[in-house]
């Protein structure tokens, strides 16, 4: 089976569940996508009204969650899916949770921003920290796209792209070492502007799997804790 | 040895070879484990191919044997009396065959016969003798043979099963082949006959003719010595009260079985039904006689009350009777028709909200329409091809009316009339019965075709 | 009266049939568990304490009591013999016409008790329209088995109404387009989902406010059951919908609320979702979850 | 309330009236065929509960060797051929003396049976000892005797139109005060064979005749109807143009006139193979065609209600064909199979027409000892008796048709409760 | 052997049947896809380019190619009409009973020819039992229900024997306990679900080396499916089973491999989770998933 | 319904599936608490050997999510699971991502616990940690006890204690950026014992997680993101 599968269930109730599911999904990512835009920006851009209305958007995110759960439960229990269609059930549950995740991850960045927002700047973490987020929310962006679009090649893709956004964090970590060595005014700063990244080296970590989940939806094939290029024969080799 | 006693031995012979051929099976084979052993068959079937080896030929030839020994002796013994007897016509042959044949069986008259036919028959008993001592040696031997050769045949390897299941098989197609032969039997016998018939007198007389008195004339010089056979009166009676008879059994049986299949209570079902039956399995004798002391002087006293005239043998009493007798018949086969119909039908039509009769008159009946027609065809085969109550309660005159009050005669009665007493067989008087059967025979048998082919295909529907 | 019936305590001791022997099960059944009854406004049936007797004394249902409601599809699930065809068979009377079937209990239709004597069967199988386990087209046309209900109810002036109806009720059942070109064809001669939903259409014809289905996809292949229940999804809109049905995932996919019934009793009446994700009773548990003994 | 509910409410009063109608019309129908049947089964029972008791008058007869011509140690040749007809009008003379008149003395002579000579022979014969003594005897009576006693003639009628005179009337009115005019069970009746005299014509031969005819065709029928009926409903292929022309015929046969079978048998058995005529053998034969296409039919309903998981079981178990059928199929359709065999033979019992073709309907005295013995059956007596004028006749008519219908009924008994016992089983 | 068959290119353009008339589809079945071969050491039935024809020209199976593996149970599920009920019943020429029924290609039972003359069409048959749809035992008491395969087969030498083979049947269909009282009582008196227990005892009677069944439980409710399904899983230790199902949820709980059949062709045979979590073919994905057109 | 389903299935098959799905859940738990166990113990201990093992260990941890995860989707297509067996499946498959996250956070601190061998003494914040990871064991050790037993009463006390390690958490963060400034030599290590401190909280919010699916599986309840007197009144009171 080479795509997934298009045509319709003789059932459009069946169809209609299922799609309702996906949508629901793509609107938790959404949402999801603008709680990470919105804390990436007011960490940036130092707006703490924004970093606050982040932390206190969490709770629609986590209320989708559990809604979406439970509507792929009633799925399952009502309609016994199979192959295909269990797939993307089991896909969407696992693939909230790493939603949910990432949520929590913006909300923290959010609350930090917060913080932060006192902070005249980072100093030279602002270019890092801008390119790092810059690079999650690519990340992001381009794991709903995966999702909503069922393409194993851009989810390989992201799959790779989270190598960089670690070691990006990484980079981020050390300079902000030597940053703290070097003033130790800046520790507070600093610890702040880490937890940030790790946040945001986390959500990257989280849009890998989602993009895992991504390909095992599609192909078939559990892809998770293998190395890419062992994913890229398991799926296009054989 | 007579007959009795050659079908004896040849039973208990049969069991023998059972006996031996089972045994001898289950000598030869070799056990395997778990009580089984390398037999093809189980070790009966062994015994059953010896007893078919040993019977069958045997059977065979004693069933050809019988058959053929009487004619081949009558003729070997025509052909040893005088030469002056040979030339007499095959009428008289046959007469003195007879007279021989006579005193073969009927050794006491003997003494007092004619010397040339005593000789004849003596001879003929000798020669009888001694075909029976040949008939029971050769059965005899052949069967023994048979079980020999049987049991050479009683290897684990011999499909014992299956070459006892043809034979089987061979004896049940035989036996289903006897209504072909019986079909064959009716229509040459009544063909044969008939043309003989249609030799002396035109078929289109017979047919298209109206005027019916087969009564040829004891002297040549009478009137109409060669009687006439116009059949046209024997139809219209026939039909006349075949009609009266349906007229009543159709309504009355078909009701009956709509009320006993749809509305009855058990109860009422419990003891309606045979008590229907109990009209059904009446034989006909009995309706006629009931008929003819009866019911014709009823309908003939309640007639003249009402100042009609009523013959004594009217058409009325014998198609009332014919009636009753067929209510039972037509209900029968409504009821399997109507009961046929599936009780899905019936629940969908309450389901909408439909009365009972309202169902049986939208739903059952049209469901069961070609059953019904079919039975109804039935019905009517059965009445014409009705013999003993028309005999008894009809008449004999052959009029040619439609008024139910008048007497009529049927097809059936003539034949009944014309073939019972003393026959020649050769007159037209006699032949005419065959030409009447053969009428009959063609249209209860186009009747049937019909009915059965609706009946069939109705019955596929449900099937 | 809710109040009324709610306190009732039928507490009885189940015997589960075992497939082998008899087993005695500490399980009560004590009322019903769930949601059994609807607010008045949206019930379109009301039952309460249903008793059926078969000939002599054997009862086949106990005290059940519930609602149905307007445009909802109840399934009804349970064990063979467990009571739930017998009870839908109450809702229109077809027990009636089963020797010796005694219905007690209040049962009513828009708050008309059924039983009253007033109430005449046939005009209630108008209104309480019913779908059987075989389909059973009558053997004529397929106009004419969709024309049989208006014709016999006199719902139709004249032949163009009559034609309009016919069209209207084929193709509410999804079968107009299939069978336009061969309205007088025999209905036997379509396929067995063919005819199932010609027996719809013939049910809908005569505008019923419930449709009763009696395990109306058991004779059927999976392809065609699956037709039928996308129909019954649509049929919701106009109709109320009670289907009794041994398929638990059948049940699952295509109702609102679910009846779990068990030797003769209702033991849980709840949303169908509840029923299959998180059941109340432990005997709607065992058979949901296949725990049979 | 909706539109629909209106609109049934408008009809439902003449619906239910038409309900009740057709309702009527069916119980109608039920009620009056089994009116029909009360009326012919009381008709005949009414008829010939009469002929099963007979009257008997008392004679005293004096065996005196003179008079029969015969002494106590003639040959049993001898004793048979004595006079005992001058010995009964002796003791008839000295009952009622004083009778010249010739027409009056025939009539005397008439007050007992013909059968009264007969009865005196049986009882020398069995012991020649009687002779020269005097016996008192029960005798039959005369059949009008009889039937006057039976109450079936009306003395109040003028003397020529009955069949009693006046003079008689006054001899038996002096038999009777003398205690010798008396009704007894009619053994006659179940002990002979046919007569031209009613008082001694009995159904014996008639029944000996239908006995070895029914085992001529139950011995033939049901063996090939059996064997036939597996054969059509289990072995033949489908399809097949043989065994369609095999199951058209005997669809076919099955409702062809008995009449038909009669000229069959006739010119078949009778003028080509020159069987016996009046034998039962040939009824046998001709009554075996006949009911053959019943007993292939039931048979085969029988076999084809055997369900055909039935014969796919055994099958898939590894039996073959051939015993599929014989140890699982034909034991379960038996059942169906003897009830269709019985209702044929009853069939075959009560049919008339064909014997009446092949000869069977000769005047039959004796016994019948064999199956090619001529002979005739019941329902065949029941129709010459029918063709006979005297009263008497009409009674022993109606009697043998209830002789007759008992055999039917229970032989239709039999089948309905074989059918009823092993239905269960499904 | 597996090469030779491999390469094989029937490509079909199939119809797929939907419920109101018959639409065009584009999927193309050429070959089998999945596993339908196995090492020669484990298949018990080696079946190749096997086609069946019914009267005339009627094609209902084409080339079908599949080994069936010792003590699996393979299901085979479709649509009606597939061929899987045509197919189950070439293994041991059952369809020799069919009017105008022949069957072509090579089936091997342990590398004999079925097809061969020598075989007996009867003797495969006590190799190769058969349980059907509805539950058929006899008309006789359970134990001769039981006796009859082993006495038909003369399997018994005496009495001890053939006792000893009923207790043992039974105990293995899982019915010993619960009928061990009433041997003598007829077969016919046991619960549906009882009745085919004894159907499926009576085949192992004979000890065959497979056992095909034909919608076994299709007759039965859901409890004693489930039992007998449970069984089946028991036999599997002992037997080959051959399953056709119209439920397909059965075939995933029972199976090790299902086949699938589309329109007579075999279109993917493959492990049964696979088949349910994986399937391969566009066809099989569609019946799984109830896209049925 | 007061208690898990604990009658059997007519199938002893499909009884056999579920019990070995619940069967490796437990096995897994076990693993990552031995994880867990190993990384606190080489952290506290300095045992670089031991914080290797754990940080190599990891695999076979995602190796069984990614097992467990194909046996329960088998489940899910072959049984068609419905009601406790069904929440069932479902807690499970989200359970198990819980747990390998835990496995992660282990790795980690494994890994860091190796980086940090070398230093002599955490300072003050030695026996911070040890209470921290103490807590966070006894939380991860009943959280299991609760899965094994599906126990609320003790599910919902894990929940409650939650707070407690949030709170130690917050605590140690304070008394490491107090180290830091003190002396920025210290800043290193105090990072490190940071990222430690921070994984061994996330654990313990895992903790959580898995404890609220309990609860749904028991109850058919969705408790996660409501706060802890709702839950208590959402299962006991109503």
């Amino acid at each position: 089976m080479e795509d997934m599968n298009t045509t319709q269930h003789t059932s459009q109730k069946y169809n209609h569940e299922l799609e309702e599911a996906r949508s629901k999904l793509m609107t938790m990512g959404g949402l999801v996508e603008t709680q990470v835009t919105n804390a990436i920006k007011a960490l940036l851009e130092r707006d703490s009204s924004l970093g606050e209305k982040v932390s206190f958007s969490d709770y629609e995110i986590n209320s989708m969650e559990v809604a979406i759960d439970e509507h792929c439960a009633e799925i399952i229990a009502r309609r016994q899916p199979a192959a295909s269609d269990l797939r993307l059930l089991i896909t969407i549950i696992k693939v909230i949770t790493d939603l949910e995740r990432i949520g929590d991850e913006a909300e923290k960045v959010g609350r930090y921003a917060v913080e932060m927002a006192e902070t005249p700047t980072y100093g030279g973490l602002h270019s890092s920290l801008r390119h790092l987020s810059g690079h999650v929310k690519t990340m992001l962006s381009e794991t709903l796209d995966a999702l909503a679009r069922l393409d194993v090649e851009q989810a390989m893709q992201v799959v790779k792209n989270d190598q960089q956004v670690d070691d990006e964090f990484d980079s981020i970590t050390r300079q902000l070492y030597t940053r703290m060595l070097e003033d130790p005014r800046n520790i507070k700063d600093s610890l702040n502007v880490t937890w940030c990244a790790r946040s945001l080296e986390r959500i990257g970590d989280h849009c890998k799997n989602i993009c895992e989940y991504v390909i095992y939806l599609v192909k078939g094939k559990d892809v998770r804790h293998t190395n890419l290029d062992k994913i890229r024969e398991t799926i296009l080799g054989e | 040895m007579s007959t009795l006693g050659i079908l004896l031995t040849l039973i208990v012979l049969a069991a023998f070879s059972y006996y031996i051929g089972r045994k001898r099976s289950l000598a030869l084979a070799t056990p395997m484990q778990r009580g089984g052993n390398n037999l093809h068959s189980l070790p009966s079937y062994y015994g059953y191919l010896v007893v078919a080896w040993a019977i069958i030929p045997a059977l065979l030839v004693f069933v050809l044997w019988s058959t053929l020994e009487k004619p081949l002796l009558t003729s070997s013994m025509m052909s040893h009396i005088p030469a002056e007897y040979q030339d007499k016509s095959a009428d008289e042959r046959s007469l003195i065959s007879n007279r021989i044949l006579n005193l073969v069986h009927n050794p006491e008259r003997l003494a007092t016969a004619d010397p040339l036919f005593k000789a004849a028959a003596e001879d003929y008993q000798q020669m009888q003798s001694l075909s029976n001592i040949i008939k029971t040696l050769l059965v005899l031997a052949l069967a023994i043979a048979g079980t020999f050769i049987g049991l050479r045949h009683v290897k684990p390897k011999t499909r014992a099963r299956n070459q006892v299941e043809r034979v089987v098989q061979i004896i049940m197609i035989g036996c289903a082949s006897i209504a072909i032969l019986t079909t064959l039997g009716i229509v040459f016998s009544v063909l044969f006959e008939s043309f003989r018939f249609f030799g002396q007198v035109p078929a289109t007389d017979f047919l298209f003719g109206t005027h019916w008195s087969p009564q040829t004339a004891l002297r040549a010089d009478q009137a109409g010595s060669s009687g006439s056979f116009g059949a046209i009166p024997l139809f219209v009676g026939t039909l006349l009260i075949s009609a009266i008879a349906l007229l009543i059994a159709v309504p009355l049986g078909l009701m009956s079985a709509i009320y006993l299949s749809e509305y009855a209570s058990p109860t009422l079902r419990a003891y309606a039904k045979p008590a229907m039956e109990i009209l059904a399995g009446i034989p006909t004798v009995v309706y006629g006689f009931f008929a003819a002391l009866t019911v014709a002087p009823l309908i003939r006293s309640m007639g003249e009350s009402f100042g009609l005239s009523v013959a004594s043998e009217s058409a009325l009493a014998a198609g009332l009777v014919m009636g009753i007798m067929i209510i039972p018949f037509m209900s029968s086969l409504s009821d399997d028709v109507i009961n046929a119909v599936p009780q899905a039908m019936r629940d969908g039509s309450y389901g909408m909200g439909a009365t009972k009769s309202e169902t049986i008159k939208q739903v059952i009946i049209p469901a069961a329409l070609p059953g019904i027609v079919g039975a109804f065809l039935l019905a009517a085969s059965r009445a014409i091809g009705e013999t003993m109550i028309v005999v008894m309660a009809a008449g004999l005159a052959a009029n040619m009316t439609i008024n139910p009050l008048e007497a009529v005669t049927t097809v059936t009665v003539q034949i009944v009339t014309l073939l019972t007493g003393d026959q020649e067989f050769d007159s037209a008087k006699t032949l005419a019965a065959f030409a009447l059967g053969l009428s009959l025979f063609v249209v209860t048998l186009i009747l049937n075709v019909v009915a059965l082919h609706i009946v069939r295909k109705y019955r596929e529907q449900y099937d | 009266m809710m109040e009324a019936t709610l306190d009732m305590t039928t507490v009885a001791k189940v015997n589960t049939a075992t497939s082998g022997g008899r087993e005695e099960f500490s399980h009560t059944i004590s009322g019903t568990i769930g949601k059994p009854y609807l607010d008045g406004k949206d019930a379109k049936f009301f039952c309460r304490d249903v008793n059926v007797f078969y000939s002599g004394d054997k009862q086949a249902i106990f005290d059940v009591n519930m609602d149905i409601g307007r445009n909802e599809v109840i399934a009804m699930i349970g064990p063979s013999g467990c009571g739930k065809s017998t009870f839908l068979r109450c809702m229109n009377r077809m027990n009636d016409t089963i020797e010796g079937c005694r219905v007690t209990g209040d049962i009513r239709l828009d708050g008309e008790d059924i039983h009253d004597k007033e109430q005449d069967p046939v005009l209630l199988r108008a209104r309480v329209g019913m779908v059987f386990q075989k389909p059973n087209p009558f053997p004529k046309s397929i106009y004419d088995n969709v024309a049989y209900g208006p014709r016999l109810h006199g719902l139709a002036a004249n032949r163009a109404e009559l034609d309009d109806i016919v069209e209207q009720s084929l193709t509410k059942a999804g079968l107009f387009k299939e069978v336009k070109d061969r309205l007088q064809s025999p209905g036997t001669g379509l396929s067995g989902g063919q005819q199932q939903r010609l027996c719809i259409a013939r049910t809908i014809a005569v505008s019923p406010e419930v449709i009763l289905m009696d395990e109306p996809t058991s004779a059927l292949d999976p392809i065609a059951t699956a037709t039928i229940e996308e129909l019954i999804d649509e049929l919701r809109a106009s109709f109320t919908i009670c289907i009794v049905t041994h398929s638990m995932q059948q049940a699952a996919r295509i109702s609102q609320r679910t009846a779990y019934f068990h030797m003769g009793y209702l033991v849980e009446l709840n949303d169908t979702k509840t029923v299959f994700t998180n059941p109340q009773h432990q005997l709607t548990e065992n058979y949901i979850t296949g725990r049979f003994g | 309330m909706s539109t629909t509910t209106e609109k049934v409410k408008a009809t439902l009063g003449k619906r239910y009236a038409k309900e009740k109608r057709f309702r009527f019309y069916g119980l109608a129908s039920i009620a009056l065929s089994l009116l029909f049947l009360v009326i012919l089964l009381t008709d005949i029972v009414g008829k010939g509960l009469p002929a099963f008791s007979s009257t008997y008058i008392k004679l005293d007869v004096q065996l005196d060797a003179p008079t029969l011509g015969v002494s106590t140690d003639a040959t049993p040749e001898q004793l048979r051929m004595a006079n005992y007809n001058t010995a009964v009008l002796n003791s008839l003379n000295t009952l009622l003396p004083g009778v010249t008149d010739r027409k009056e003395k025939k009539a005397l002579k008439g007050l007992v049976s013909g059968d009264a000579q007969y009865e005196l022979q049986r009882m020398v014969m069995d012991d020649p000892q009687l002779i020269g003594t005097t016996q008192s005897v029960w005798v039959l009576a005369d059949d009008d005797i009889d039937v006057y006693y039976k109450g079936n003639i009306d003395r109040t009628l003028p003397e020529g139109d009955r069949r009693i005179k006046d003079f008689q009337l006054v001899w038996l009115d002096k038999l009777e005060a003398e205690g010798r005019i008396d009704s007894k069970f009619n053994t006659t009746f179940f002990t002979r064979g046919d007569s031209r005299e009613p008082e001694e014509a009995g159904i014996l031969s008639a029944l000996v005749g239908s006995f070895y005819t029914l085992l001529v065709t139950l011995s033939l029928s049901f063996p090939i109807g059996v064997a036939a009926a597996l054969y059509l409903e289990e072995f033949a292929p489908k399809n097949n143009f043989w065994v369609d022309l095999i199951e058209v015929n005997i669809n076919n046969l099955a409702a062809v006139p008995s009449i038909v079978f009669g000229l069959l048998g006739l010119a078949v058995f009778i003028q080509l193979f020159g069987l016996p005529r009046s034998a039962p053998l040939i009824g046998g034969l001709v009554l075996t065609l006949m009911t053959l296409p019943t007993i292939i039919i039931a048979s085969r309903a029988a076999l084809r209600s055997v369900p055909p998981s039935i014969r796919e079981g055994a099958l898939g178990i590894g039996a073959s064909k051939t015993q599929t059928v014989f140890q699982n199929v034909l034991p379960l359709a038996m059942p169906g199979i003897l009830t269709g065999t019985i209702i044929g033979m009853a069939h075959a019992l009560g049919e008339t027409a064909p014997l009446l073709m092949i000869g069977m309907i000769a005047f039959i005295m004796d016994v019948p000892d064999s199956v090619t013995s001529p002979s005739t059956v019941l329902p065949v007596q029941i129709y010459l008796w029918a063709d006979s004028p005297e009263r008497a006749f009409t009674e022993r008519t109606s009697a043998a048709i209830m002789v007759l219908l008992t055999f039917l009924v229970s032989m239709n008994l039999i089948a309905v409760i074989l059918r009823k016992r092993f239905e269960r089983r499904w």
